[in-house]
């Protein structure tokens, strides 16, 4: 099937410029207004705004690492998924269905909690080795896919021009395959940017905690919801254009 | 130079060649012709090692070669896509095979600059391969397949993803470039024509066998098989009982239609059955010029005319509502003016009909 | 609106909070602050019914008036009663510190901020107001307040601060568990604790008033705070 | 790009019957082996297994509703987005630009709390619309490609036979484009099966709520988000099957 | 029955059509030939009612269709895949029509049922279109235009998609159905043999322009551009300079290769350069029996021989470096024998050489 399943964004579009303009202008908008009006009426954009850059580093460094330990396990799980030997991919095969049968909120609860018990591990090492786990399984994909989309006279001209299997694997196919493998890093990374809300559970301070902690000591939660919204929107839409000129640089000539 | 002996490969239980024994000898231009899935593609892969034969030898150049894996066999295949790497320059492209074998990178740049040369593709040494045409790529895909100086060179339908009018060049091309390079080609096709408009020998392979092996003109005017006669060229059948024979001299008769006179050493008894074959062009009108050797005459109703420009097609029924076909190249000025629907008399040569007789 | 016979009032309560308010095994909101709740609903002669809500949602549902009253071990707070009304207390109890068995560093708040201990709380919680008081304490907030004391055993944290009855009841559970911590130093603070109303709600305020205090002094409450085994630290007021 | 995405999991396989196989003995194993040792050491699975089937009722409630209302979103944004009229296809486009953008959790606490300020709605129903604003927007790129995949000959066939642009669109083009909708519905509502675990914030009873406010009280976590991870596993296994059944019967011929 | 009156399309300031006039006659085959991109499909679209020209008229029958919407206009269309509807029978897809037109089903029964036996389909009439073949997809196709009857079939290259001996089988079919149905068929195709066998009429697009319109035999034989000339079937090309003129008569002179003569009104002075132009099948060799009319004779040299069944083609060098196509059809068993680089003599009538004048 050839249909999109979740395509984050489509940052050449009117309404991706219209979106980032509004979240934008409304990210810096409501605190400004602010600053002439009385605090009493104060919905706490100024508090809020000096808040949340804390917030953002800890998203995106658990992005960051997330990805990159999907990325790894994601390598590993792909190409164990390309074996020939049936021991390497009949329990690679089961760990993909397994880990994309678990909900990520789940899967994170289990390894900070439930492993937590015989392993110690701070939160953000449990986050980053969920996010791996989770996202590896469907990394994997992205990999095998990539390999697999290249077309096997690829492998067999090199084999016939007198490479081993090793040399046309990684000096053929490998090559070709990051053209189509690193877009689909990107766009799994735009994902995981919007799940990484999910570790505000686990104690970390990302947005959407440091945004919680705000709201139940003010009771404004109309404000600090709406300003936590606009910055994970502003935050997807920009990566989203990151990824979109990834795609564009490596799409087939 | 290479010669497959009682190959046979199966997959699934599924038979796909089956006891193929052949011999091709070096500078050959040797073209395996076959319809889509009758095994050809297979037959090459058995010849590269990527697949390995279930029974039979495979020898090279005298060695033989079933123990070796793909990349020590001396063949070079050209694929139908020619799978140049993108991610490389045509240089690098070239440059794979002597760099995986540790040439010196200043013998391999003298080499490749004669074959670019020779290959009239020196302006594109440093250009990606999704930069080149068609016709580009296909020498490219040649010389990096023979700079390694395989024994032998696969090409498997390596113009069938062309559309026409470069197929016909580059058809001529890649023949002067065999001249050129001198290298044997074991060539594969579904289609008749380049077959035999490549081929100096050629072999027709038809379920997994190998039906008949010859020059191009063997084949056509001498098929062995039914499938030959009707798979290379067009021709025309016709179905009628064996009236009489004397020798190898039988007249075949149409119940209404008439009879006719062919020359065979069909076994069997009178009275049977038979299917004799003629050639489009090997059949004339009435009004055309006379014969000098024996010809038969069959009487029928023109069904339709078609124009090709540079030949013109008529369809004739005969009374027995069998229906022929005649071909007359347009090498004078057209003068037959016949029209659908008159009755026409349709003369050919007794030598021209044949008669396959093996299975 | 105080028709006292028809309307169900709904009440909310973060049932994550044993022996306050928690979920039994037939998956009932149970407690002593549900069971303290219908005490007083009975006696009010209205009909209530409990709903879990998590904590973070306890006060912006109350306001929103998703539902009427809030009963979840709510202390009485100045910026609080901005916002919302409350009844008259019904439990005096305080924070305490929890730390490992075999901690040895920590033995009052004092230590903790000196030490620079990282210290675990529930967010939204007067313990977590506490710990975000003081800017050198090295603070870690939780959704539930279980997952801090989990953290706590698995070693991430060096203290929790928290409600002091609930790590007595755990304690009391005698599993192997809790053999691992200990609570340490005073209770700390004076946590009035008392039903939350929107502001307005008066009615409604008057008449749980009375039958509280009527609740309080007939004995029902401390028969409660004997059966869910609140233990000293937690007292019903006089 | 031709890559998948998040294909939740391949139900033919191997690793699927096996998956199947060890996540429904242990969820049986688990609490049977109980009931022959002392309460002392007990993890508490029987307890859990009395607890749970609550939780997968509303787990499987809000699939269900959230599911419902986001086809129902879905297929109202996506025609939009296949609309010639500026003033439909921009604020359409916006609105997925925007949903996309924003976090499902941040979403549904956005929904229950902020919005809650002025609507007053029951944690069920904020979460059912969060899943049906949210996946809306992915399932309007399902209607969106379905109906694009269509050839377009097959329009103008049906314009040159008579019909007029609804004619052609309701009785020849959005019939044939159910084939590859339905299978990516099912699709869309598996990823929905697991992300519902994040309604246990809005204290939804559903089987994350059930397993959190046990392991909080009895702090046997291990045990607890072990039961939990193979329910959910062993539902998603299921629901796949379910998935590949449609996929196998919309299969073109 | 269709009139189009100077009609111009263009795509972002692009022309695609250009200044198009034609009319297609009751009855008649028209083919549209032209290279891919050239604008055929625009054409037929705007003909349809699926685009609007930017300037010229439509008119079907007499009736200007300028403001009809699509599903109004009188045409019936055949799209290159067929686009049946693959959710539907074959009874239901060709009942497409009249359902919505309100026909009483019994009335639209009787209709298919008589359309079914024209286009032999009775045994699929309760088939999905996935389950049948090319051909029978294709009498679907005209079955389901035609019960509409339309004023004109507009078919978009549908038998493109098909492979070869299909594709032949299917053209035949489609002059029989078009002969059996006595529709007005506008038919579009990029393939010259294709164009010719089916056409009664055809026309000729380059760039958006319609450039000669007439009978295949016409265009074939008296291309009006040098296009023309080299589109429609294989031509060689020889270019020399005007040495001699003498009325209609000219000698034109190769250089080292010799000169040759042929007729023309070709205007401009004499010692211009010209480029004439020589079919392959109007080539001989000097062996070949002796012309009764004037020929040329040039020398040469044989350079490639491809042997094709039905006729074998020579490739033959000139002195001055052109090269020459020569085909013969094997009508006599082959007895000419020269081999490759053997000196020849190439023969061609004075009256086979044409010189295009139009631009
Ligand atoms: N690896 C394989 N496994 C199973 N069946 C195969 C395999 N390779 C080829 N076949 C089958 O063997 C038969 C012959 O295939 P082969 O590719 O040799 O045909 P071909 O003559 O090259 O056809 P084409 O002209 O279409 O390329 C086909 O029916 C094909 O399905
Ligand atoms: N809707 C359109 N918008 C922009 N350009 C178009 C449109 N339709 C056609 N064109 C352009 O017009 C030119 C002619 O297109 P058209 O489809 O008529 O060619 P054609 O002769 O049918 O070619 P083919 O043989 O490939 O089908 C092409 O360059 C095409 O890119
Ligand atoms: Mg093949
Ligand atoms: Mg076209």
């Amino acid at each position: 099937m050839s249909l999109p399943t979740k395509k984050i964004s489509n940052p050449q579009s009117w309404a991706w410029n219209l979106a980032v303009l509004m979240s934008f202008i409304f990210l810096v908008y409501l605190p400004a207004q602010e600053v002439f009006i009385t605090k009493e009426q104060s919905g706490g954009y100024v508090e809020l705004l000096s808040l949340l850059p804390s917030g953002v580093f800890y998203t995106l460094l658990v992005t960051l690492l997330g990805s990159a330990s999907a990325i790894i396990v994601g390598l590993l799980v792909g190409l164990g998924k390309l074996s020939d030997n049936p021991l390497i991919r009949i329990p690679v095969s089961f760990y993909i269905e397994v880990l994309r049968g678990i909900p990520l909120l789940v899967l994170l609860f289990y390894i900070y909690y439930a492993l937590g018990e015989f392993i110690h591990m701070p939160a953000l090492v449990a986050a980053v080795a969920g996010f791996g786990f989770s996202y590896g399984a469907y990394m994997a994909d992205v990999f095998r896919a990539g390999i697999e989309a290249i077309p096997k006279e690829q492998g067999e001209a090199a084999r016939s021009l007198g490479m081993n299997e090793k040399q046309a694997m990684f000096q053929i196919i490998l090559p070709q395959a990051l053209r189509t493998i690193i877009p689909a890093i990107g766009n799994q990374t735009l994902g995981m940017l919007k799940d990484t809300s999910l570790v505000s559970v686990l104690a970390i301070s990302d947005i959407l905690r440091v945004g919680n902690e705000y709201a139940t000591k003010h009771f404004n939660y109309f404000e600090t919801y709406t300003y936590v919204a606009l910055t994970y929107l502003l935050l997807t839409l920009l990566l989203s254009r990151g990824v979109q000129n990834l795609e564009n640089r490596f799409r087939p000539a | 130079m290479v010669k497959l002996d009682s190959i046979s490969k199966s997959f699934g239980g599924k038979p796909v060649v089956e006891n193929v024994s052949l011999e091709v000898e070096a500078g050959e231009r040797f073209t395996l012709l076959g319809r889509s899935g009758c095994g050809k593609t297979t037959l090459l892969r058995l010849i590269a090692g990527f697949e390995t034969p279930d029974s039979g030898t495979i020898s090279i150049a005298g060695q033989d070669v079933g123990s070796l894996p793909v990349e020590q066999r001396p063949v070079g295949m050209i694929f139908q896509n020619y799978a140049l790497f993108p991610h490389m320059t045509i240089y690098d492209n070239i440059a794979v095979g002597p760099r995986i074998r540790k040439h010196s990178e200043s013998e391999i740049a003298k080499r490749i600059d004669e074959l670019l040369e020779i290959t009239h593709l020196e302006a594109l040494r440093d250009v990606y391969p999704g930069q080149i045409s068609g016709g580009e790529a296909q020498r490219v895909a040649l010389a990096r397949a023979v700079i390694n100086r395989p024994k032998i060179l696969l090409l498997d339908e390596p113009l069938s993803a062309l559309d026409l009018s470069l197929r016909q060049h580059l058809r001529e091309e890649l023949v002067e470039m065999q001249r050129a390079l001198d290298i044997t080609f074991l060539f594969v096709t579904h289609d008749q024509e380049e077959a035999m408009g490549l081929a100096t020998r050629m072999g027709i392979m038809d379920n997994g066998c190998l039906q008949q092996v010859g020059t191009p003109p063997e084949l056509y005017e001498k098929p062995q098989t039914a499938f030959i006669a009707e798979f290379l060229g067009e021709v025309n059948r016709l179905t009628g009982k064996v009236e009489q024979r004397s020798g190898n001299q039988i007249t075949v008769s149409l119940a209404s239609a008439g009879t006719f006179q062919c020359v065979s050493d069909l076994p069997g008894p009178e009275n049977q059955n038979v299917t004799c074959y003629v050639r489009p062009e090997k059949l004339f009108f009435d009004t055309d010029r006379p014969q000098t050797e024996p010809v038969n005459v069959l009487q029928g109703t023109l069904l339709g005319i078609q124009f090709f420009g540079s030949h013109t097609r008529y369809q004739i029924e005969l009374t027995d509502g069998q229906t022929l076909t005649l071909s007359i190249q347009h090498r004078k000025s057209r003068s037959l003016q016949y029209s659908i629907g008159d009755s026409v008399r349709v003369l050919f040569a007794v030598s021209d009909v044949f008669i396959p007789t093996k299975k | 609106d105080s028709s006292p016979s028809g309307k169900t009032y709904l009440v909310a309560t973060d049932a994550t909070l044993v022996p306050m308010s928690f979920m039994s095994v037939g998956n009932d909101i149970i407690g002593f602050e549900p069971d303290f709740m219908r005490a007083i609903a009975k006696e009010a002669g209205i009909n209530i019914r409990m709903i879990n809500v998590e904590w973070a949602g306890l006060f912006g549902g109350l306001i929103t008036e998703k539902f009427d009253m809030v009963i979840s071990s709510v202390t009485v707070l100045e910026e609080r009663k901005e916002r919302m009304a409350f009844s008259e207390p019904y439990l005096k109890s305080g924070l305490a510190l929890v730390v490992r068995k075999n901690e040895e560093d920590i033995n009052s708040f004092e230590d903790v901020q000196k030490n620079k201990k990282l210290v675990g709380a529930q967010i939204g919680t007067t313990a977590y107001f506490l710990l975000e008081r003081d800017a050198d304490v090295r603070k870690k907030g939780y959704q539930m307040y279980g997952h801090a004391v989990a953290d706590l055993i698995n070693g991430e944290i060096d203290a929790v601060l928290g409600e002091s009855t609930g790590t007595l009841f755990y304690k009391n559970q005698n599993k192997p568990l809790f053999n691992k911590i200990k609570m340490v130093g005073e209770i700390m603070t004076d946590e009035h604790y008392a039903i939350v109303f929107r502001k307005g709600d008066n009615d409604l305020l008057t008449q749980i008033n009375s039958a509280l205090q009527k609740v309080l002094a007939d004995g029902t409450a401390a028969r409660l705070h004997r059966k869910w085994d609140l233990g000293q630290a937690a007292q019903i007021p006089k």
